[in-house]
Protein backbone atom coordinates (compact mmCIF):
# COMPACT_ATOMS: atom_id res chain seq x y z
CA UNK A 1 0.00 0.00 0.00
CA UNK A 2 2.91 2.20 -0.82
CA UNK A 3 1.63 4.37 -3.67
CA UNK A 4 -2.00 5.82 -4.36
CA UNK A 5 -4.45 4.64 -1.34
CA UNK A 6 -7.32 5.96 -2.97
CA UNK A 7 -6.63 3.85 -6.28
CA UNK A 8 -6.09 1.10 -4.13
CA UNK A 9 -9.53 1.65 -2.44
CA UNK A 10 -11.18 1.88 -5.99
CA UNK A 11 -9.84 -1.91 -7.11
CA UNK A 12 -10.61 -3.54 -4.01
CA UNK A 13 -14.24 -1.76 -3.99
CA UNK A 14 -14.21 -3.15 -7.89
CA UNK A 15 -13.29 -6.39 -7.25
CA UNK A 16 -15.58 -6.61 -4.27
CA UNK A 17 -18.50 -5.85 -6.32
CA UNK A 18 -17.74 -8.17 -9.10
CA UNK A 19 -17.12 -10.78 -6.26
CA UNK A 20 -20.95 -10.62 -4.79
CA UNK A 21 -21.99 -10.94 -8.38
CA UNK A 22 -20.37 -13.95 -9.69
CA UNK A 23 -21.73 -15.13 -5.83
CA UNK A 24 -25.25 -14.34 -6.65
CA UNK A 25 -25.15 -15.66 -10.13
CA UNK A 26 -23.52 -18.62 -8.84
CA UNK A 27 -26.60 -19.67 -6.21
CA UNK A 28 -28.77 -18.81 -8.77
CA UNK A 29 -27.42 -20.68 -11.52
CA UNK A 30 -28.65 -24.14 -12.20
CA UNK A 31 -26.59 -25.70 -14.58
CA UNK A 32 -23.55 -27.08 -12.36
CA UNK A 33 -21.19 -26.90 -15.05
CA UNK A 34 -21.86 -22.82 -14.81
CA UNK A 35 -21.38 -23.49 -11.63
CA UNK A 36 -17.59 -24.97 -12.23
CA UNK A 37 -16.91 -22.25 -14.18
CA UNK A 38 -17.85 -19.40 -12.64
CA UNK A 39 -16.30 -20.90 -9.36
CA UNK A 40 -13.49 -21.06 -11.21
CA UNK A 41 -13.95 -17.09 -11.99
CA UNK A 42 -14.64 -16.56 -8.14
CA UNK A 43 -11.08 -17.88 -7.52
CA UNK A 44 -9.36 -15.94 -9.49
CA UNK A 45 -11.02 -12.71 -8.71
CA UNK A 46 -10.67 -13.68 -5.10
CA UNK A 47 -7.07 -14.05 -5.71
CA UNK A 48 -6.31 -10.43 -7.46
CA UNK A 49 -8.26 -9.12 -4.46
CA UNK A 50 -5.20 -11.09 -2.13
CA UNK A 51 -2.50 -9.63 -4.22
CA UNK A 52 -3.84 -6.01 -3.52
CA UNK A 53 -4.09 -7.21 0.25
CA UNK A 54 -0.61 -7.53 -0.07
CA UNK A 55 -1.23 -11.40 1.33
CA UNK A 56 0.59 -13.04 -1.87
CA UNK A 57 1.22 -16.56 -0.66
CA UNK A 58 -2.74 -16.56 0.09
CA UNK A 59 -3.63 -15.13 -3.32
CA UNK A 60 -1.27 -18.10 -5.11
CA UNK A 61 -2.87 -20.97 -2.51
CA UNK A 62 -6.48 -19.48 -3.20
CA UNK A 63 -5.63 -19.72 -7.28
CA UNK A 64 -4.06 -23.23 -6.91
CA UNK A 65 -6.53 -24.73 -5.04
CA UNK A 66 -9.79 -22.94 -6.38
CA UNK A 67 -8.96 -22.47 -9.82
CA UNK A 68 -6.91 -25.73 -10.50
CA UNK A 69 -7.99 -28.85 -8.61
CA UNK A 70 -11.40 -27.83 -7.37
CA UNK A 71 -12.57 -27.64 -10.61
CA UNK A 72 -10.73 -30.94 -11.31
CA UNK A 73 -12.30 -32.61 -8.45
CA UNK A 74 -15.46 -31.00 -8.93
CA UNK A 75 -16.00 -31.89 -12.74
CA UNK A 76 -15.22 -35.62 -11.57
CA UNK A 77 -17.94 -35.23 -9.10
CA UNK A 78 -20.10 -34.06 -11.76
CA UNK A 79 -18.89 -37.47 -13.85
CA UNK A 80 -20.74 -39.42 -11.19
CA UNK A 81 -23.86 -37.22 -10.52
CA UNK A 82 -26.50 -35.53 -12.89
CA UNK A 83 -25.37 -31.96 -14.43
CA UNK A 84 -28.47 -30.36 -13.31
CA UNK A 85 -29.90 -29.26 -9.80
CA UNK A 86 -33.38 -30.16 -9.09
CA UNK A 87 -35.44 -27.30 -8.11
CA UNK A 88 -36.00 -26.16 -4.45
CA UNK A 89 -38.77 -27.98 -3.08
CA UNK A 90 -38.79 -26.65 0.82
CA UNK A 91 -38.98 -23.69 1.75
CA UNK A 92 -35.42 -21.18 2.21
CA UNK A 93 -36.34 -19.33 5.97
CA UNK A 94 -34.29 -21.85 8.30
CA UNK A 95 -30.99 -21.67 5.60
CA UNK A 96 -31.46 -18.11 5.22
CA UNK A 97 -31.87 -17.63 9.42
CA UNK A 98 -29.04 -19.34 9.91
CA UNK A 99 -26.58 -17.92 7.32
CA UNK A 100 -27.61 -14.42 8.78
CA UNK A 101 -26.99 -15.12 12.47
CA UNK A 102 -23.55 -16.51 11.41
CA UNK A 103 -22.78 -13.86 8.78
CA UNK A 104 -23.82 -11.52 11.74
CA UNK A 105 -21.79 -13.34 14.26
CA UNK A 106 -18.80 -13.02 11.64
CA UNK A 107 -19.47 -9.18 10.87
CA UNK A 108 -19.56 -8.43 14.94
CA UNK A 109 -16.16 -10.82 15.57
CA UNK A 110 -14.22 -8.23 13.20
CA UNK A 111 -15.43 -5.26 15.48
CA UNK A 112 -12.68 -7.07 18.12
CA UNK A 113 -10.18 -6.84 15.31
CA UNK A 114 -7.05 -3.80 15.66
CA UNK A 115 -7.83 -1.41 12.36
CA UNK A 116 -7.11 -2.71 8.99
CA UNK A 117 -2.91 -1.60 8.22
CA UNK A 118 -2.47 -0.19 11.35
CA UNK A 119 1.12 -0.42 12.73
CA UNK A 120 0.83 -1.47 16.78
CA UNK A 121 -1.80 -4.62 15.85
CA UNK A 122 -0.06 -7.19 18.28
CA UNK A 123 1.15 -9.24 14.93
CA UNK A 124 3.32 -5.88 14.44
CA UNK A 125 5.03 -6.46 18.32
CA UNK A 126 6.15 -9.00 18.59
CA UNK A 127 5.47 -11.94 15.99
CA UNK A 128 6.95 -10.22 12.94
CA UNK A 129 10.08 -9.14 14.47
CA UNK A 130 10.56 -12.53 16.03
CA UNK A 131 10.37 -14.43 12.71
CA UNK A 132 13.11 -11.36 11.54
CA UNK A 133 15.51 -11.87 13.43
CA UNK A 134 15.41 -15.72 13.95
CA UNK A 135 15.52 -16.20 10.09
CA UNK A 136 18.35 -13.72 10.01
CA UNK A 137 20.42 -15.42 13.00
CA UNK A 138 19.79 -18.64 11.50
CA UNK A 139 21.00 -18.37 7.89
CA UNK A 140 17.66 -18.97 7.24
CA UNK A 141 16.76 -18.32 3.40
CA UNK A 142 16.91 -14.82 2.11
CA UNK A 143 13.30 -14.42 1.33
CA UNK A 144 11.69 -14.25 5.01
CA UNK A 145 8.01 -15.11 3.58
CA UNK A 146 10.17 -18.13 2.13
CA UNK A 147 11.75 -18.82 5.48
CA UNK A 148 8.49 -18.27 7.42
CA UNK A 149 6.62 -20.65 5.49
CA UNK A 150 9.06 -23.55 4.85
CA UNK A 151 11.05 -23.01 8.40
CA UNK A 152 8.52 -22.02 10.79
CA UNK A 153 5.52 -23.37 9.22
CA UNK A 154 6.99 -26.43 7.78
CA UNK A 155 3.68 -28.85 8.40
CA UNK A 156 1.23 -26.41 7.80
CA UNK A 157 2.84 -26.21 4.21
CA UNK A 158 3.41 -29.28 4.31
CA UNK A 159 -0.24 -29.68 4.34
CA UNK A 160 -0.72 -27.11 1.42
CA UNK A 161 1.76 -28.34 -0.86
CA UNK A 162 0.25 -32.05 -0.94
CA UNK A 163 -2.72 -30.00 -1.69
CA UNK A 164 -0.98 -28.84 -5.05
CA UNK A 165 0.46 -31.95 -5.60
CA UNK A 166 -2.71 -33.88 -5.64
CA UNK A 167 -3.45 -31.19 -8.17
CA UNK A 168 -0.43 -31.50 -9.86
CA UNK A 169 -1.37 -35.45 -10.05
CA UNK A 170 -4.37 -33.99 -12.03
CA UNK A 171 -2.67 -32.15 -13.60
CA UNK A 172 -1.06 -35.07 -15.10
CA UNK A 173 -4.22 -37.24 -15.51
CA UNK A 174 -5.14 -34.35 -18.12
CA UNK A 175 -2.50 -33.94 -20.35
CA UNK A 176 -1.08 -37.51 -20.46
CA UNK A 177 -4.28 -38.84 -20.86
CA UNK A 178 -4.51 -42.99 -18.80
CA UNK A 179 -3.78 -46.63 -19.24
CA UNK A 180 -6.81 -47.51 -17.15
CA UNK A 181 -6.04 -50.43 -14.56
CA UNK A 182 -4.69 -52.80 -16.73
CA UNK A 183 -4.05 -51.26 -19.64
CA UNK A 184 -7.90 -51.99 -20.28
CA UNK A 185 -10.25 -49.93 -21.86
CA UNK A 186 -14.03 -50.38 -22.57
CA UNK A 187 -14.86 -51.60 -26.40
CA UNK A 188 -17.79 -48.65 -26.31
CA UNK A 189 -15.71 -45.88 -25.57
CA UNK A 190 -14.77 -45.40 -29.54
CA UNK A 191 -18.35 -44.68 -29.99
CA UNK A 192 -19.20 -41.23 -30.89
CA UNK A 193 -15.80 -40.26 -31.15
CA UNK A 194 -15.55 -38.46 -34.36
CA UNK A 195 -12.88 -36.02 -35.44
CA UNK A 196 -13.63 -32.61 -36.92
CA UNK B 1 -0.65 5.47 -16.54
CA UNK B 2 -0.38 2.38 -14.23
CA UNK B 3 -3.52 4.17 -12.87
CA UNK B 4 -5.15 3.84 -16.56
CA UNK B 5 -3.80 0.37 -17.04
CA UNK B 6 -5.46 -0.42 -14.06
CA UNK B 7 -9.45 1.44 -14.82
CA UNK B 8 -9.35 -0.14 -18.52
CA UNK B 9 -8.33 -4.10 -16.97
CA UNK B 10 -11.04 -3.76 -14.47
CA UNK B 11 -13.86 -2.29 -17.26
CA UNK B 12 -12.81 -5.61 -19.51
CA UNK B 13 -12.84 -7.87 -16.25
CA UNK B 14 -16.39 -5.97 -15.42
CA UNK B 15 -17.66 -7.10 -18.65
CA UNK B 16 -15.95 -10.42 -18.77
CA UNK B 17 -17.81 -11.13 -15.82
CA UNK B 18 -20.75 -9.89 -17.04
CA UNK B 19 -20.25 -12.70 -20.15
CA UNK B 20 -19.91 -14.80 -17.82
CA UNK B 21 -22.92 -14.43 -16.15
CA UNK B 22 -24.98 -13.69 -19.05
CA UNK B 23 -24.27 -17.11 -20.74
CA UNK B 24 -26.14 -18.58 -22.72
CA UNK B 25 -24.08 -21.70 -23.22
CA UNK B 26 -21.43 -23.27 -21.13
CA UNK B 27 -18.73 -22.27 -23.61
CA UNK B 28 -19.50 -18.61 -23.59
CA UNK B 29 -18.75 -19.14 -19.64
CA UNK B 30 -15.83 -21.24 -20.30
CA UNK B 31 -14.70 -18.27 -23.00
CA UNK B 32 -15.03 -15.53 -20.33
CA UNK B 33 -13.29 -17.23 -17.36
CA UNK B 34 -10.44 -17.51 -19.64
CA UNK B 35 -10.44 -14.11 -20.34
CA UNK B 36 -10.49 -13.31 -16.51
CA UNK B 37 -7.57 -15.75 -15.74
CA UNK B 38 -5.63 -13.78 -18.01
CA UNK B 39 -6.82 -10.21 -17.32
CA UNK B 40 -6.02 -11.62 -13.51
CA UNK B 41 -2.46 -11.63 -14.78
CA UNK B 42 -2.52 -8.17 -15.99
CA UNK B 43 -4.39 -6.97 -13.26
CA UNK B 44 -1.23 -8.45 -10.52
CA UNK B 45 1.24 -6.74 -13.24
CA UNK B 46 -0.84 -3.27 -13.23
CA UNK B 47 -1.26 -3.25 -9.16
CA UNK B 48 2.13 -4.09 -8.33
CA UNK B 49 3.44 -1.32 -10.90
CA UNK B 50 0.76 1.03 -9.27
CA UNK B 51 1.99 0.50 -5.72
CA UNK B 52 5.27 -0.04 -6.68
CA UNK B 53 6.28 -3.36 -5.60
CA UNK B 54 6.29 -5.19 -9.13
CA UNK B 55 8.24 -8.31 -7.45
CA UNK B 56 5.50 -10.80 -7.35
CA UNK B 57 5.09 -11.16 -10.97
CA UNK B 58 6.31 -15.11 -11.03
CA UNK B 59 2.83 -15.33 -9.60
CA UNK B 60 1.44 -14.32 -12.67
CA UNK B 61 3.10 -17.63 -14.26
CA UNK B 62 1.36 -19.59 -12.39
CA UNK B 63 -2.32 -18.13 -12.87
CA UNK B 64 -1.47 -18.30 -17.01
CA UNK B 65 -0.71 -22.53 -16.14
CA UNK B 66 -3.64 -22.84 -13.90
CA UNK B 67 -5.71 -20.65 -16.39
CA UNK B 68 -5.02 -23.83 -18.66
CA UNK B 69 -5.23 -26.83 -17.12
CA UNK B 70 -8.79 -25.19 -15.54
CA UNK B 71 -10.09 -24.36 -18.95
CA UNK B 72 -8.52 -27.66 -20.23
CA UNK B 73 -9.61 -29.51 -17.59
CA UNK B 74 -13.35 -28.51 -18.30
CA UNK B 75 -13.45 -28.88 -21.91
CA UNK B 76 -11.65 -31.96 -21.65
CA UNK B 77 -14.51 -33.22 -20.04
CA UNK B 78 -17.06 -31.99 -22.42
CA UNK B 79 -15.68 -33.02 -25.64
CA UNK B 80 -14.97 -36.72 -23.93
CA UNK B 81 -17.45 -36.29 -21.18
CA UNK B 82 -13.93 -38.22 -18.68
CA UNK B 83 -11.49 -36.43 -17.69
CA UNK B 84 -8.76 -39.62 -18.30
CA UNK B 85 -9.88 -39.87 -21.53
CA UNK B 86 -6.67 -40.41 -24.28
CA UNK B 87 -7.23 -39.39 -27.90
CA UNK B 88 -4.04 -41.78 -29.39
CA UNK B 89 -5.47 -44.54 -27.29
CA UNK B 90 -8.57 -44.81 -28.78
CA UNK B 91 -7.73 -44.12 -32.46
CA UNK B 92 -5.73 -46.31 -34.45
CA UNK B 93 -3.70 -45.19 -37.59
CA UNK B 94 -5.81 -42.14 -37.67
CA UNK B 95 -2.58 -40.54 -37.17
CA UNK B 96 -0.81 -37.43 -39.19
CA UNK B 97 1.34 -38.88 -41.95
CA UNK C 1 16.88 7.62 -22.33
CA UNK C 2 14.91 7.54 -19.60
CA UNK C 3 12.18 10.41 -21.01
CA UNK C 4 12.10 7.84 -24.36
CA UNK C 5 12.06 4.49 -22.74
CA UNK C 6 8.88 6.84 -20.34
CA UNK C 7 7.25 7.88 -23.31
CA UNK C 8 6.97 4.01 -25.71
CA UNK C 9 6.52 2.46 -22.58
CA UNK C 10 2.88 5.04 -21.96
CA UNK C 11 2.11 4.98 -25.76
CA UNK C 12 2.55 0.78 -25.47
CA UNK C 13 0.14 0.87 -21.80
CA UNK C 14 -2.25 3.50 -23.39
CA UNK C 15 -2.68 1.22 -26.87
CA UNK C 16 -2.94 -1.75 -24.72
CA UNK C 17 -5.44 -0.06 -22.97
CA UNK C 18 -7.46 0.31 -25.70
CA UNK C 19 -7.33 -3.14 -27.40
CA UNK C 20 -8.11 -4.29 -24.02
CA UNK C 21 -11.46 -2.65 -23.36
CA UNK C 22 -12.35 -3.25 -26.71
CA UNK C 23 -11.99 -6.86 -27.20
CA UNK C 24 -14.02 -6.87 -23.87
CA UNK C 25 -16.56 -4.93 -25.62
CA UNK C 26 -16.58 -7.46 -28.45
CA UNK C 27 -17.16 -10.26 -26.20
CA UNK C 28 -20.54 -8.39 -25.19
CA UNK C 29 -21.33 -7.37 -28.62
CA UNK C 30 -20.82 -9.97 -30.77
CA UNK C 31 -23.99 -12.63 -31.02
CA UNK C 32 -22.55 -16.18 -30.60
CA UNK C 33 -19.67 -18.22 -28.84
CA UNK C 34 -17.30 -18.51 -32.14
CA UNK C 35 -17.02 -14.98 -33.00
CA UNK C 36 -16.68 -14.03 -29.17
CA UNK C 37 -13.95 -16.01 -28.93
CA UNK C 38 -12.48 -13.79 -32.09
CA UNK C 39 -12.97 -10.80 -29.57
CA UNK C 40 -11.24 -12.57 -26.65
CA UNK C 41 -7.99 -13.32 -28.92
CA UNK C 42 -7.76 -9.30 -29.26
CA UNK C 43 -7.65 -9.72 -25.21
CA UNK C 44 -5.24 -12.31 -25.39
CA UNK C 45 -3.11 -11.38 -28.39
CA UNK C 46 -2.66 -7.55 -28.66
CA UNK C 47 -4.36 -5.72 -25.27
CA UNK C 48 -2.59 -8.10 -23.23
CA UNK C 49 0.67 -8.27 -25.23
CA UNK C 50 1.15 -4.51 -25.56
CA UNK C 51 0.04 -3.75 -22.15
CA UNK C 52 3.20 -6.56 -20.90
CA UNK C 53 5.47 -4.55 -23.55
CA UNK C 54 4.70 -1.36 -21.56
CA UNK C 55 5.50 -2.73 -18.13
CA UNK C 56 8.86 -4.03 -19.13
CA UNK C 57 10.13 -0.67 -20.98
CA UNK C 58 9.15 0.64 -17.31
CA UNK C 59 10.94 -2.14 -15.72
CA UNK C 60 14.23 -1.74 -17.49
CA UNK C 61 17.11 -4.79 -17.90
CA UNK C 62 16.53 -6.44 -15.16
CA UNK C 63 14.81 -9.92 -14.17
CA UNK C 64 11.66 -8.38 -13.72
CA UNK C 65 11.28 -7.36 -17.45
CA UNK C 66 12.56 -11.17 -18.13
CA UNK C 67 9.41 -12.47 -16.31
CA UNK C 68 7.35 -9.96 -18.13
CA UNK C 69 8.56 -12.02 -21.31
CA UNK C 70 7.95 -15.40 -19.96
CA UNK C 71 4.17 -13.68 -19.27
CA UNK C 72 3.83 -13.14 -22.68
CA UNK C 73 5.81 -16.28 -24.18
CA UNK C 74 3.05 -17.68 -21.76
CA UNK C 75 0.09 -16.06 -23.79
CA UNK C 76 1.45 -16.74 -26.88
CA UNK C 77 1.76 -20.28 -26.57
CA UNK C 78 -0.84 -21.63 -24.80
CA UNK C 79 -3.54 -18.84 -25.82
CA UNK C 80 -4.27 -20.33 -29.12
CA UNK C 81 -4.49 -24.30 -27.32
CA UNK C 82 -7.17 -23.18 -25.43
CA UNK C 83 -9.21 -21.33 -28.09
CA UNK C 84 -8.53 -24.22 -30.43
CA UNK C 85 -9.83 -26.83 -27.55
CA UNK C 86 -13.19 -24.43 -26.58
CA UNK C 87 -13.47 -24.11 -30.44
CA UNK C 88 -13.56 -27.73 -31.14
CA UNK C 89 -15.24 -28.52 -27.64
CA UNK C 90 -18.12 -26.12 -28.74
CA UNK C 91 -18.78 -27.90 -32.22
CA UNK C 92 -18.25 -31.05 -30.65
CA UNK C 93 -21.07 -30.00 -28.55
CA UNK C 94 -23.25 -29.69 -31.57
CA UNK C 95 -23.46 -25.87 -30.94
CA UNK C 96 -24.56 -23.82 -34.27
CA UNK C 97 -22.23 -21.20 -35.25
CA UNK C 98 -24.31 -18.20 -37.24
CA UNK C 99 -22.54 -18.70 -40.70
CA UNK C 100 -22.58 -16.03 -43.78
CA UNK C 101 -21.07 -18.74 -45.60
CA UNK C 102 -20.26 -22.16 -45.68
CA UNK C 103 -17.52 -23.33 -47.16
CA UNK C 104 -16.69 -26.45 -45.48
CA UNK C 105 -17.84 -28.62 -48.42
CA UNK C 106 -15.00 -26.76 -50.77
CA UNK C 107 -12.58 -28.62 -52.52
CA UNK C 108 -9.32 -28.33 -51.69
CA UNK C 109 -6.10 -28.77 -54.01
CA UNK C 110 -5.14 -32.82 -52.92
CA UNK C 111 -7.96 -33.89 -51.34
CA UNK C 112 -10.30 -36.80 -52.85
CA UNK C 113 -13.48 -37.12 -49.65
CA UNK C 114 -14.63 -32.99 -49.16
CA UNK C 115 -16.68 -33.07 -45.50
CA UNK C 116 -20.99 -32.95 -45.73
CA UNK C 117 -22.11 -29.32 -45.43
CA UNK C 118 -21.42 -26.72 -48.02
CA UNK C 119 -24.94 -24.87 -47.85
CA UNK C 120 -25.32 -21.26 -46.29
CA UNK C 121 -26.90 -21.52 -42.97
CA UNK C 122 -28.19 -18.32 -42.26
CA UNK C 123 -27.21 -14.45 -42.04
CA UNK C 124 -25.82 -13.23 -39.15
CA UNK C 125 -27.82 -10.56 -37.03
CA UNK C 126 -26.45 -7.36 -37.67
CA UNK D 1 -18.40 -56.06 -22.58
CA UNK D 2 -14.87 -56.56 -24.39
CA UNK D 3 -11.81 -55.66 -22.98
CA UNK D 4 -9.23 -54.81 -25.39
CA UNK D 5 -5.62 -55.00 -24.34
CA UNK D 6 -3.13 -52.18 -25.65
CA UNK D 7 0.77 -52.24 -25.56
CA UNK D 8 2.02 -48.85 -24.30
CA UNK D 9 1.69 -46.63 -27.71
CA UNK D 10 5.31 -45.03 -27.54
CA UNK D 11 8.77 -46.21 -28.08
CA UNK D 12 10.33 -47.95 -24.79
CA UNK D 13 12.55 -46.40 -22.45
CA UNK D 14 15.52 -48.27 -23.21
CA UNK D 15 16.31 -46.96 -26.56
CA UNK D 16 17.55 -43.92 -25.61
CA UNK D 17 19.38 -42.34 -28.79
CA UNK D 18 22.23 -39.90 -28.91
CA UNK D 19 19.84 -37.31 -30.28
CA UNK D 20 17.57 -37.57 -27.20
CA UNK D 21 20.65 -37.67 -25.35
CA UNK D 22 21.10 -33.90 -26.80
CA UNK D 23 17.61 -32.84 -26.11
CA UNK D 24 17.74 -33.89 -22.56
CA UNK D 25 21.31 -31.68 -22.54
CA UNK D 26 19.19 -28.56 -24.52
CA UNK D 27 16.03 -28.97 -22.02
CA UNK D 28 18.09 -29.02 -19.10
CA UNK D 29 20.14 -25.75 -19.85
CA UNK D 30 16.97 -23.84 -20.74
CA UNK D 31 15.23 -25.10 -17.09
CA UNK D 32 18.41 -24.19 -15.43
CA UNK D 33 18.46 -20.87 -17.09
CA UNK D 34 14.68 -20.39 -16.58
CA UNK D 35 15.52 -21.48 -13.13
CA UNK D 36 18.01 -18.75 -12.87
CA UNK D 37 15.94 -16.08 -13.97
CA UNK D 38 12.99 -16.81 -11.92
CA UNK D 39 15.01 -17.21 -8.80
CA UNK D 40 17.10 -13.63 -8.39
CA UNK D 41 18.98 -14.84 -5.44
CA UNK D 42 22.93 -16.99 -6.23
CA UNK D 43 24.32 -18.66 -3.23
CA UNK D 44 26.46 -21.80 -3.76
CA UNK D 45 23.34 -23.55 -1.36
CA UNK D 46 20.40 -22.19 -3.42
CA UNK D 47 22.34 -23.25 -6.79
CA UNK D 48 22.83 -26.92 -5.94
CA UNK D 49 19.17 -27.04 -5.18
CA UNK D 50 18.55 -25.48 -8.83
CA UNK D 51 20.64 -27.97 -10.32
CA UNK D 52 19.13 -30.61 -8.08
CA UNK D 53 15.66 -29.55 -9.76
CA UNK D 54 16.32 -29.52 -13.08
CA UNK D 55 18.37 -32.53 -12.51
CA UNK D 56 15.21 -34.33 -11.54
CA UNK D 57 12.83 -32.74 -14.02
CA UNK D 58 14.26 -33.83 -16.79
CA UNK D 59 14.79 -37.25 -15.57
CA UNK D 60 10.77 -37.62 -14.56
CA UNK D 61 10.15 -36.00 -18.28
CA UNK D 62 12.52 -38.47 -20.17
CA UNK D 63 10.78 -40.98 -18.12
CA UNK D 64 7.19 -39.88 -19.26
CA UNK D 65 8.84 -40.07 -23.09
CA UNK D 66 8.24 -36.22 -23.67
CA UNK D 67 11.91 -35.42 -24.70
CA UNK D 68 11.34 -35.80 -28.44
CA UNK D 69 11.22 -33.49 -31.64
CA UNK D 70 7.24 -33.03 -30.82
CA UNK D 71 8.04 -32.19 -27.27
CA UNK D 72 11.15 -30.08 -27.45
CA UNK D 73 11.64 -29.00 -31.48
CA UNK D 74 14.79 -27.53 -30.57
CA UNK D 75 15.72 -27.52 -34.25
CA UNK D 76 13.17 -24.61 -34.73
CA UNK D 77 14.77 -22.91 -32.03
CA UNK D 78 17.14 -21.00 -34.58
CA UNK D 79 14.69 -19.85 -36.71
CA UNK D 80 11.83 -19.18 -34.38
CA UNK D 81 12.34 -15.22 -33.89
CA UNK D 82 12.47 -13.90 -37.82
CA UNK D 83 8.88 -15.92 -37.99
CA UNK D 84 7.63 -14.69 -34.38
CA UNK D 85 8.56 -10.95 -35.19
CA UNK D 86 6.45 -11.66 -38.70
CA UNK D 87 3.50 -13.24 -36.83
CA UNK D 88 3.38 -10.36 -34.51
CA UNK D 89 2.92 -8.26 -37.53
CA UNK D 90 0.43 -10.59 -38.81
CA UNK D 91 -1.56 -10.56 -35.08
CA UNK D 92 -0.97 -6.68 -34.98
CA UNK D 93 -2.99 -5.99 -38.37
CA UNK D 94 -5.77 -8.64 -37.93
CA UNK D 95 -6.22 -7.29 -34.32
CA UNK D 96 -6.71 -3.88 -35.69
CA UNK D 97 -9.12 -5.31 -38.36
CA UNK D 98 -11.29 -7.06 -35.41
CA UNK D 99 -11.21 -4.12 -33.19
CA UNK D 100 -12.66 -1.71 -35.83
CA UNK D 101 -15.35 -4.65 -36.27
CA UNK D 102 -16.21 -4.48 -32.69
CA UNK D 103 -15.83 -0.77 -32.61
CA UNK D 104 -18.54 -0.49 -35.19
CA UNK D 105 -21.89 0.22 -34.80
CA UNK D 106 -23.44 -1.53 -37.48
CA UNK D 107 -21.61 -4.69 -36.32
CA UNK D 108 -20.45 -5.76 -40.10
CA UNK D 109 -19.27 -9.77 -39.45
CA UNK D 110 -19.57 -12.40 -41.94
CA UNK D 111 -18.39 -15.70 -39.96
CA UNK D 112 -17.21 -17.94 -42.57
CA UNK D 113 -16.22 -21.55 -42.14
CA UNK D 114 -13.80 -23.05 -44.58
CA UNK D 115 -11.48 -25.46 -45.37
CA UNK D 116 -7.40 -24.85 -46.50
CA UNK D 117 -4.38 -27.61 -46.55
CA UNK D 118 -1.43 -27.30 -44.49
CA UNK D 119 1.40 -28.17 -47.06
CA UNK D 120 3.90 -28.35 -43.74
CA UNK D 121 5.90 -31.67 -43.44
CA UNK D 122 6.67 -31.70 -39.59
CA UNK D 123 4.03 -32.39 -36.90
CA UNK D 124 5.69 -29.06 -35.81
CA UNK D 125 5.66 -27.35 -39.07
CA UNK D 126 1.57 -28.20 -39.01
CA UNK D 127 1.47 -27.31 -35.10
CA UNK D 128 2.80 -23.92 -36.01
CA UNK D 129 0.56 -23.31 -38.60
CA UNK D 130 -2.44 -24.15 -36.74
CA UNK D 131 -1.57 -22.46 -33.99
CA UNK D 132 -0.43 -19.05 -35.73
CA UNK D 133 -4.11 -18.81 -37.49
CA UNK D 134 -5.71 -19.20 -33.99
CA UNK D 135 -3.45 -16.72 -32.65
CA UNK D 136 -4.09 -14.33 -35.39
CA UNK D 137 -7.70 -12.62 -34.50
CA UNK D 138 -10.24 -12.87 -36.63
CA UNK D 139 -9.53 -16.85 -37.90
CA UNK D 140 -9.70 -20.12 -35.34
CA UNK D 141 -8.88 -23.29 -36.07
CA UNK D 142 -11.30 -25.31 -35.08
CA UNK D 143 -10.50 -29.04 -36.47
CA UNK D 144 -7.36 -30.49 -37.85
CA UNK D 145 -7.76 -34.18 -39.91
CA UNK D 146 -5.24 -35.44 -41.83
CA UNK D 147 -3.84 -32.11 -42.89
CA UNK D 148 -6.98 -29.88 -43.77
CA UNK D 149 -7.29 -27.55 -41.30
CA UNK D 150 -10.76 -26.09 -40.54
CA UNK D 151 -11.42 -22.96 -40.12
CA UNK D 152 -13.76 -20.08 -38.80
CA UNK D 153 -13.25 -16.23 -39.23
CA UNK D 154 -15.06 -13.96 -38.41
CA UNK D 155 -15.33 -12.43 -42.06
CA UNK D 156 -15.15 -13.70 -45.51
CA UNK D 157 -12.16 -11.42 -45.97
CA UNK D 158 -10.23 -13.47 -43.55
CA UNK D 159 -11.12 -17.09 -45.12
CA UNK D 160 -10.37 -15.75 -48.68
CA UNK D 161 -6.54 -14.80 -46.92
CA UNK D 162 -6.48 -17.76 -45.97
CA UNK D 163 -7.12 -19.70 -48.95
CA UNK D 164 -4.88 -17.75 -50.66
CA UNK D 165 -2.02 -19.41 -48.82
CA UNK D 166 0.35 -16.43 -47.79
CA UNK D 167 0.72 -17.96 -44.23
CA UNK D 168 0.83 -21.56 -44.96
CA UNK D 169 3.99 -20.51 -47.33
CA UNK D 170 5.89 -18.50 -44.77
CA UNK D 171 5.24 -21.36 -42.07
CA UNK D 172 6.65 -23.88 -44.48
CA UNK D 173 9.78 -21.11 -45.08
CA UNK D 174 9.80 -21.12 -41.57
CA UNK D 175 10.34 -25.16 -41.06
CA UNK D 176 12.62 -25.04 -44.04
CA UNK D 177 15.02 -22.79 -42.36
CA UNK D 178 15.16 -25.12 -39.21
Amino acid sequence: MIGNPSAEALVMAALLTLLAAVTIAIARQRNMFGVVIMSSIYSFLMASLMIVLDAVDVAMTEASVGAGISTVILLATLYLTGSMEYPQRRSVAIPLFVSIVVGAALVWGTIGLPAFGIADAPIHQHVAPTYIDFSRKHDMPPNIVTAVLADFRSFDTLGETTVVFTAGIGVLLLLQGGWRIGGARREDDTQGDDEI
Amino acid sequence: MFVLATAAVLLALLLAVIRAIRGPTVFDRVLAGNTVGTLAILLLASIGFLTGRPEFLDIGLTYGLLNLIGTFAVLKFFRHGDLAYDVDENKEGKAWK
Amino acid sequence: MEVIADAISWILIALGSFFLVSGAIGLIRMPDVYTRMHAASVIDTLGAMLLILGFVFQAGFSLLALKLLFVIALLFFFGPVASHAMAQAALHAEIEPLLAEDRRGRKVPGDDEPEPGGQPEGVPST
Amino acid sequence: MALVYDMPRRKRFDNKTREQQMRSLVLAVALFLFWLALSGHYTPFLLTIGVLCVALTVFVASRMLIVDDEGQPMELLLAAPAYWAWLYVEIAKSAVTVTRIILDPRLPISPTFTRVRASQKTTAGLATYANSITLTPGTITTGVSGDILTVHAIIREGADDLEAGGMDRRVRQFEGDA
